[in-house]
């Protein structure tokens, strides 16, 4: 009998799905982090008092984290769209699944010590 | 009838050796397919050349290749509508296949994704007539509705899809990514489903397509769709099969 | 183990030739151009926030800064990126749900549109201040 | 799975058989042999069907087409016909066809038609000119008469796949873009051919027991090789394909047969056929414009609205008739002829000519019974009742003498 590698049933895979949301999150949040900061903002950026003030507002902070998460999963899924691309070996597939998941903690981890940082 | 003595520029390829580009200048009527040009340039110039060609009517899906950089049939492709009348009409191989020899493709990729749904070739024929590919071809005719004879349950006709790989030459996921199940792969797929209501087949179809390297490796870029001689629209297919995935996936999630 | 051969490569550049192709290739190529453009930037951005953690006289000194035209003409370039990835975003999102399949061509065109609308309003904007 | 190595070994002792020619007859033909338990090898210079199978009407024949003119050749199809819908029923389009009358001389046909379908058991049921206009809404509204009959349709490449690929499962090995160049021959006896690969340009020599000639209408410019004869005459035919699907039953003209009688469906297309004329030249037939126009105006007759739709394409390829009494191309019988060159003084050499695509397994299983006399081995035919391997296996299976292929550019 001939092997056919597209005859078996691969393993489910919600990487699409969640760049969508991610997507349509981002429309969202994006949209409202571009007008309080660039155009609501006078002269379109803020100075240093006022995005202090900004981010301690509960609200405006849980939006921005919300964001920042959206963000990094969206660019990552991207990166990993496009790595794919180059038709990797399973081994090396899961291998770059576990290099972008550091990557995004470790993005995720250093916007929020920044914005601690400055809300402090 | 007019006779056009119309100059080739024939990609080349033999293993072993380097890649070049042939010239030939075939003398045949102005109402022929680029079909019956490749014929004259074997037959009265190099009977080395290789091509593949079956049935000259777009059924058997063998002669695809690309014309002038586009996927075409040259059975059903005139030349009046891709020559300029000067410049040599440029004939390359399909792309994302290994090239066997000149314009010959090693295939077995492909039969291997179309394999995978195990799509019957029938499926049954419209209630109506006339049935066409093209729109465009029947702007005269009115649809007339079929009567069946007493003792059919259907007429039935050979699927749209000729198994000739041009939607897997144009799409540009295929150009990276040898693993991808391809757009007539997914669209056999799709078809297959469609074909049957068994819960447990239906199951396994749409488990073949919702991998990294099935539907939702498409980057929704259409060109399978714009290339298919047979309005086939494989994009069409793989945004219905994401549809399914994600009604199902829901379903799921919400304990039904 | 498979390896990152020079026709693999090749392979893999395949998806910018859009010589020939329709209006869904040009959309796929621009989607990508812009999406890595966006990840470069997200880095640059978040590594310039790091100016906030060293305190007033940092951020204030960048602000006055990026307030001179050049930095106003990046940003109108950062927009146009930021709207022709997220309307077609908005197209492939439709149609991955099955939602306008067929109108794929026109969808693209009419987003591409009001991206452009939207961008010369912000631009006007930007410069305007 | 323990008798692999066995059956292995029994082939690699058994009889040696090269089939020219991967058309439907050389393709049936590398099946029913390797059923038989020979070693097949099968050369041919291009794609499989890449001559006449390919360029083909589709017409699956229920044998109406003969049933008065030329009885053998319809009783032949309505056997085969039969045996088809068995063994690729995946692989046919079974809507079955009508014999319609146009006119007086057609009607005045119709009783010698039906005695004729009677005659070679074709089922034939006369049906009504309003039922037959209900199932065809675009058949000519003017009809006198119609006759339904089991026609049908395939696919001449998948065709030839599918008993390739079988015969490929069953050790056969399927050499394509390989052209024979000439034949190895002894005073008595040919003993092999000469062959060169056009993919690499290689040349080589096979030997074999025993070569089976179906080259089709390049058949004649083979046996010259051996000197011999075959009493072939290549006769081209032009087909007109439309831009859409007109008919879903096979539309026949209730006659005898003549140019443009018939309207066959396939897939998306209603494809128009035939005319008929000697060619010189089979491998370069240029299509003649009065030919395309006769198609056109006599499908008209068929199916009025065939002059709305444009042409999606035409084609024409040379049949190959056996030469028996008379010039005319419309006289020579349609079935098909085998004939072991041992009469003219070369042995080891068989041509099988004539037929066509629907006869193709009963044209195969009396070349195979002469090749099995010959080499003496003693086997029974089993294609009639043998389903075929899927088509698509035939892309798939690899032959280590196919030579790798190389990246593309």
């Amino acid at each position: 009998m001939i092997e056919n590698p597209f005859a078996e049933e691969p393993k489910p895979t919600a990487a699409w799905l969640w760049q969508v949301f991610t997507g349509v999150g981002l429309v969202i949040l994006l949209g409202l982090h571009f007008i309080a900061n660039h155009f609501v903002a006078k002269g379109g950026l803020r100075d240093f008092a006022e995005v202090v003030a900004y981010l301690r507002n509960p609200v405006i902070l849980c939006l921005e984290v919300l964001f920042l998460l959206c963000v990094t999963t969206h660019a990552l899924l991207g990166v990993r769209a496009i790595i794919l691309d180059f038709g990797l070996s399973e081994r090396t597939e899961r291998r770059l699944d576990r290099v972008l998941k550091i990557l995004g903690i470790l993005t995720v981890g250093y916007g929020l010590m920044v914005t601690i940082m400055v809300i402090r | 009838m007019n006779m056009l003595k119309v100059p080739l520029q024939i990609f080349r390829h033999k293993p072993g050796q380097p890649s070049r580009y042939d010239t030939f200048t075939v003398e045949i009527p102005d109402s022929a397919h680029v079909i019956d040009a490749i014929d004259a340039a074997w037959a009265v110039h190099d009977p080395s050349l290789t091509f593949r060609r079956a049935c000259h009517h777009s059924s058997c899906g063998s002669c695809a290749i690309r014309i002038n950089g586009v996927e075409k049939l040259p059975c059903i492709t005139k030349l009046s509508d891709v020559w300029d009348g000067r410049t040599p009409l440029r004939l390359d191989p399909l792309r994302n296949f290994p090239v066997v020899s000149d314009l010959v493709v090693d295939i077995s990729g492909f039969f291997q994704r179309m394999s995978a749904a195990e799509m019957a070739i029938t499926c049954e024929a419209e209630a109506f007539l006339p049935f066409t590919v093209d729109r465009f071809a029947v702007a005269e005719l009115e649809p007339k509705a079929v009567e069946l004879p007493a003792d059919f349950s259907r007429f039935n006709r050979f699927e749209q899809c000729i198994e000739c790989g041009i939607c897997m030459s144009a799409c540009p996921t295929m150009a990276a990514d040898e693993r991808f199940l391809g757009p007539a792969g997914l669209a056999a797929i799709y078809q297959a489903r469609h074909k049957t209501d068994d819960s447990r087949k239906v199951a396994h179809l749409l488990g073949l397509a919702d991998g990294e390297h099935g539907v939702w490796r498409c980057h929704s870029a259409f060109e399978c769709t714009e290339a298919c001689p047979q309005a086939v629209d494989p994009a069409g297919k793989i945004m219905a099969l994401r549809r399914e995935l994600i009604a199902r996936r829901f379903s799921k999630l919400w304990g039904k | 183990m498979a390896t990152l051969d020079s026709r693999r490569v090749s392979r893999a550049g395949r998806w910018l030739d859009v010589r020939r192709r329709r209006l869904g290739m040009w959309a796929y190529a621009l989607n990508r151009i812009t999406g890595i453009g966006l990840v470069v930037y997200l880095y640059l951005h978040l590594g310039i926030l790091s100016l906030l953690t060293r305190g007033q006289s940092a951020w204030d000194s960048f602000v006055s800064l990026a307030r001179s035209p050049f930095y106003l003409a990046l940003d109108v370039i950062l927009l146009a990126g930021i709207l022709i990835h997220g309307l077609n975003g908005m197209r492939i999102a439709l149609t991955g749900c099955g939602i306008g399949v067929g109108a794929q061509k026109a969808i693209f065109i009419v987003l591409m549109i009001v991206g452009a609308i939207a961008l010369g309003v912000a631009a006007l904007k930007i410069f305007h201040i | 799975m323990g008798n692999v190595g066995a059956e292995k070994e029994k082939l690699e002792i058994a009889p040696h058989v090269i089939i020219i020619g991967a058309g439907s007859t050389g393709s049936a033909t590398a099946h029913d042999l390797t059923l038989r338990g020979l070693r097949v090898t099968v050369i041919e210079r291009g794609e499989v069907a890449f001559g006449t199978t390919g360029r083909n009407h589709c017409l699956l024949h229920s044998g109406g087409r003969y049933c008065v003119t030329d009885r053998e050749s319809a009783i032949e199809c309505i056997d085969e016909n039969m045996i088809l819908r068995k063994i690729m029923p995946d692989l046919l389009e079974l809507n079955d066809g009508l014999f319609v009358a146009l006119t007086e001389a057609d009607l005045a046909f119709k009783e010698r038609f039906l005695e004729g379908c009677a005659a070679c058991h074709i089922p034939a049921t006369d049906i009504s000119v309003d039922h037959a206009l209900a199932i065809e809404p675009f058949l000519n509204p003017k009809i006198l008469a119609a006759v339904r009959v089991p026609d049908g349709v395939f696919e001449p490449f998948r065709f030839c796949l599918a008993f390739l690929a079988t015969a490929r499962e069953n050790g056969a090995v399927v050499r394509t873009y390989t052209e024979v160049t000439d034949l190895l021959c002894s005073a008595k006896n040919v003993t092999g051919v000469k062959i060169q690969d056009h993919r690499t340009g290689k040349k080589e020599t096979l030997d074999a027991d025993l070569i089976v000639n179906a080259a089709g209408p390049w058949a004649g410019e083979i046996a010259a090789k051996a000197k011999v004869t075959v009493p072939e005459i290549p006769t081209a035919g032009v087909m007109v394909a439309l831009d859409c699907r007109l008919n879903n039953m096979v539309l026949n003209r209730l006659n005898k047969p003549s140019d443009g009688d018939i309207v066959v469906p396939q897939r998306a297309t209603s494809v128009i056929g035939t005319t008929s004329w000697v060619v010189e030249d089979p491998d370069l037939i240029t299509i003649p414009a009065e030919h395309v126009d006769r198609m056109i105006s006599q499908g008209e007759q068929l199916i009025p609205a065939v002059r709305k739709v444009p042409m999606r394409a035409k084609m024409a390829v040379a049949r190959p008739l056996i030469a028996k009494s008379g010039t005319d191309a419309r006289d020579v019988s349609r079935t098909f002829e085998c004939f072991d060159h041992e009469r003219d003084g070369m042995n080891g050499f068989v041509t099988i000519a004539g037929g066509k695509t629907t006869t193709a397994r009963a044209m195969a299983e009396k070349v195979t019974d002469i090749v099995c006399r010959k080499l003496d081995v003693r086997a029974e035919c089993r294609t009639r009742d043998t389903l075929l391997a899927s088509y698509r296996l035939f892309f798939q299976q690899s032959d280590p003498r196919n030579g790798s292929s190389v990246s593309s550019g």
